[in-house]
């Protein structure tokens, strides 16, 4: 097996610097010159070392894993489990506490799927909701983090309570403690929104939770690749995030849970290697993270997912949590500096994450999408699957540019000037 | 002539900021409603079909300029149309909007040309698209009727 | 986008011969020369063409697809999308009949769980089971086509129905009609067995499961890679398959259903990007594939399996199925020919598979599977995710080699002294 | 030597067609059934305990020569052991085998040092530990007992 930590990362040898320097150890950019890549929120670029490290695997050491005994399967699994190990020291997890998942949307159905399972009788019957008991959302959450638990809710009888958001989008934990009752059985919320940028208080919704007995299932998607982030540290039982949008490649996703309770949640996607005992009548499952690992996994992508939060441990969390700070304030800036455009979520200067989604007065988020996409400008216009949100902000979809290690200011000045002739050209302007 | 400028050509803009046919479109028997899920746009489309004519037409909805353009050079072109000479000619839009750019419209499809453009841009498609989907659903629906 | 059927194909260039001209085109063996890989139906090694077309993906085109107006999003989206058309055509199905998944597993678990999900009242009545109801699966089935099944029956109070196997592993159609009755609901089986590599009578059980208007669900994991396979004039319900058996990546795997079938199966797993409106409490999905396709999809990965599904029309799945044909009778007479060896499944000069699982009398499997790894030949050893298959064949684990395009008859001389020596290194043999 | 004949030893091989210990493990007060599920492997071994030592010991089950081998050298060794040496044996067994071949065995592993050699085999790993743990189990449930 080929240490993917042993690779260089690009033309620097020593530790990459989030921005420019980091910039150079993604292939994208040097085939995309003069284009500002703002659209990781949607899904990061991968750099070298990663894509090597997946390209080698496959290449020489390649074979199943966790099947049969022959050395090829050893050393597979040996990469496979290592890269596992290091994705759960990233995020503070035991290995024990960190499935492999297609995404971080499969992710989040693990669990609300598992609770099905459970309340319909097969499984651990402390994850089984039942008429009365209350499953509890923000109003911003991500597509992801609300129809699982809608459907959750129409299948066992639960009710699904939602914490409200203001006009801007932000939501409060007065908001919460308001709608949290001894019934609540689980609170869903992101760490990071993808669309207001808010950076949720994870502890104290923890300590709310705790105080009722209710599970916390975080949705970490945008925050993992973005804050140095502990999930033990803070507390949550559940929680959700995808390679693609840290430096990793897409078809693989991480569940986080406690182990104690990811032994019992009953896995709803069943098969082979997940299992102890199979009879034609019914199956025993191993614990975690097996039980919910059913067919061949993600194998290579595991790999490179490991490469991927080696990357990012060579930068330093901290330091791309002070770079990305510094970016979303001049995101924030940028827009506050056009006339016509306004900022969803916190203003420039509150806290927020590296993202601004923006709303340009008498121009559509597809216009204006268009027009920063022909000035070199990649961001993502639409709803972000996030349409409740966008339902309360009063619009069908915003324009969102966001940000990630190799993200530089130069891009942000670019994002500015172009965002500035957007309503010249459509004839809105004065 | 940037690809920007000749999608946003000056017709389309017109047209995206003073659209023809915008109306209630619940006065017309065939009605469909046509929906962009990617963006919400949407467009809500009426049509009273007589001898086998578009004999009347309103739309309602919003949306990019692209979409709400699309809708207005539709309205002016296929107002007034026999169902067969409609459907053809969403059928050859809908060629060229799939194209990538590569098709070349024929005189049938008017203003609608312009669009060509727009076809080189593979988000875009579908806000192109969305009244000519709705207005070939009203179509069969009267067909059916 | 980089067209991956213009990369050439390892050395020659043009189109590859199976077995050792085949082989040429896939790095592990110059990385491992001298080794059997007789493995291939666990997982399928990946050519250069593959490796190569994902590579160039990644490091230059790749953006989030689907989502939002950015050129980089169509651009990704056009190659992703044609990456399903290339799978869709290669096994007789229309674009929209396939849906992208984790792996054959997961393809299996969508339809079982929408099923789940139907009989819960959350979708199309015409997937919903109930008391009485009748699911037929064979004795043979892989646990991804066994497990799913006991889990829906259990949830909706249907009744599992098995047809049994002899001693030898095998199934017939007459033991099938014996357990259809109009009750029958679903009837899921192997295209071809991943043990006995029987190879099963699709057309006559559709037509028995039509008689009874049952669903059919195939199990195509080991025909799909082997065989020219016309899923629309087999007349299956649903099919399952996964990338990385057939020369394509680990991560991805595709579910084939009939269209309007797929319309109408409600999604099981939930979130962006399959959807149509969605409100704080309910949810519209959108037709196929996309209402099974919550989540960023396995982007990088369909692009790869596009170009493997490329590698294997451009080699010709008539040749290969030839080709396996050949090496499948080779492996049984390998194993004849060896004394205290027995074969699993059809005897050497019936119709089989290229695969052979084996029984060495008076050596357990892992034991066998070592001496052979230690002489250079690559089988799998276990039960195969076969566990009732395998009590009936009165053995806890067997040995397996299993073939694929890139696989030589000098690797089956190679399999075959290997085995012969195993029963003299463990003394018992006379 | 090859890595093959340094795994598969004399030594193992003859414990593996002879075990040591082999017997009805109900006869014990504490029982425990350890499975492999990868392979079905299995194993079932009683012990009694008697002022801090294994007083008796006896195991049932089925599987490869180098799971078999084990149980039969762990027999061999630990039968009349102290619960702590037992205990500490174990734990040593249990390095050396997650070592990859790379831990040196002490002597307190006498026999059981044999499959320092199947340590580099990460999918027999399994294979080797299987009495180990089902011996590891039924001591702690001694303990708390
Ligand atoms: C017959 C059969 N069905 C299902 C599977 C499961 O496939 P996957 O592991 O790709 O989900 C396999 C392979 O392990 C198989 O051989
Ligand atoms: C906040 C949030 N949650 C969930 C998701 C879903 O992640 P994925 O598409 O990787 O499943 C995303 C990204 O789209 C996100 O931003």
């Amino acid at each position: 097996m080929e240490d993917s930590t042993s690779l260089s990362f690009g033309e620097h040898h020593m530790a990459p610097i989030p921005g420019a320097s980091a910039r150079a150890d993604f292939p994208f950019f040097a085939a995309h010159p003069g284009t500002a890549y703002l659209d990781t929120a949607a899904t990061s670029q991968r750099p070298d070392s990663v894509i090597e490290a997946e390209r080698v695997f496959v290449r020489s050491d390649y074979a199943a894993v966790h099947r049969g005994s022959s050395m090829a399967t050893g050393e597979a699994t040996w990469a496979f489990e290592d890269a596992r190990e290091k994705v759960a020291r990233f995020v503070g997890a035991g290995e024990r506490e960190i499935v492999w998942t297609q995404n971080a949307t499969d992710a989040l159905n693990v669990v609300a799927l598992g609770m099905a399972d459970a309340s319909a009788g097969l499984g651990d019957a402390r994850f089984a909701l039942g008429q009365g008991d209350e499953i509890v959302v923000t109003a911003a959450e991500h597509h992801a983090n609300l129809i699982p638990w809608q459907r959750l809710a129409a299948k066992t009888g639960a009710r699904l309570v939602v914490v409200p958001v203001d006009a801007a989008g932000l939501w409060t934990l007065d908001g919460l403690r308001e709608v949290v009752t001894p019934r609540t059985r689980v609170i869903a919320f992101a760490h990071v929104s993808n669309v207001t940028g808010l950076i949720a208080p994870v502890v104290d919704v923890v300590e709310i939770a705790r105080g009722v007995g209710a599970l916390t299932v975080l949705d970490a998607c945008q925050s993992v690749p973005h804050l140095p982030v502990d999930l033990a540290a803070l507390g949550v039982d559940f929680a959700a995030f995808s390679a693609h949008k840290m430096a990793g490649p897409t078809g693989i996703g991480a569940l986080y849970g406690r182990a104690e309770l990811l032994d019992a949640l009953p896995p709803a996607r069943t098969g082979g290697s997940a299992i102890t005992v199979v009879t034609l009548e019914a199956a025993e499952f191993l614990p975690s993270p097996q039980r919910f690992e059913a067919g061949t996994q993600a194998v290579s992508q595991a790999v490179a997912f490991g490469a991927a939060v080696d990357y990012l441990s060579a930068v330093g969390m901290a330091a791309v949590a002070a770079h990305e700070r510094e970016i979303g304030q001049a995101l924030a800036e940028a827009v506050a500096a056009v006339p016509g455009a306004r900022l969803v979520g916190p203003p420039a200067g509150a806290e927020r994450a590296a993202l601004a989604s923006v709303i340009v007065d008498g121009v559509h988020a597809h216009d204006v999408g268009q027009f920063l996409d022909d000035r070199g400008v990649t961001v993502r216009t639409g709803h972000h699957c996030a349409q409740p949100l966008h339902r309360v902000l009063g619009v069908a979809a915003t324009t969102r540019a966001s940000a990630g290690v190799y993200t530089t200011l130069d891009e942000v000045e670019q994002f500015r000037e172009a965002l500035s002739g957007v309503r010249t050209f459509f004839g809105v302007s004065a | 002539m940037s690809g920007l400028e000749a999608m946003y050509q000056e017709l389309i803009l017109d047209h995206a900021k003073t659209p023809e046919g915008k109306g209630d479109p619940t006065t017309h028997p065939f009605t469909h409603h046509e929906l962009n899920p990617s963006c919400g746009d949407e467009i809500t489309l009426g049509i009273t079909v007589t001898d086998g004519e578009i004999s009347g037409l309103a739309w309602d909805g919003q949306g990019c300029s692209i979409s709400m353009s699309s809708a207005s050079i539709m309205s002016d072109l296929l107002g007034g149309a026999t169902r067969d000479e409609a459907l053809a000619t969403i059928e050859e839009f809908r060629e060229m909007m799939r194209s990538r750019g590569k098709f070349e419209p024929s005189d049938r499809l008017g203003d609608a040309a312009a669009f060509q453009n727009t076809a080189k841009y593979v988000m875009r498609v579908k806000c192109a698209m969305l009244a000519w989907v709705a207005l070939e659903a009203d179509l069969k629906a009267s067909q059916a009727a």
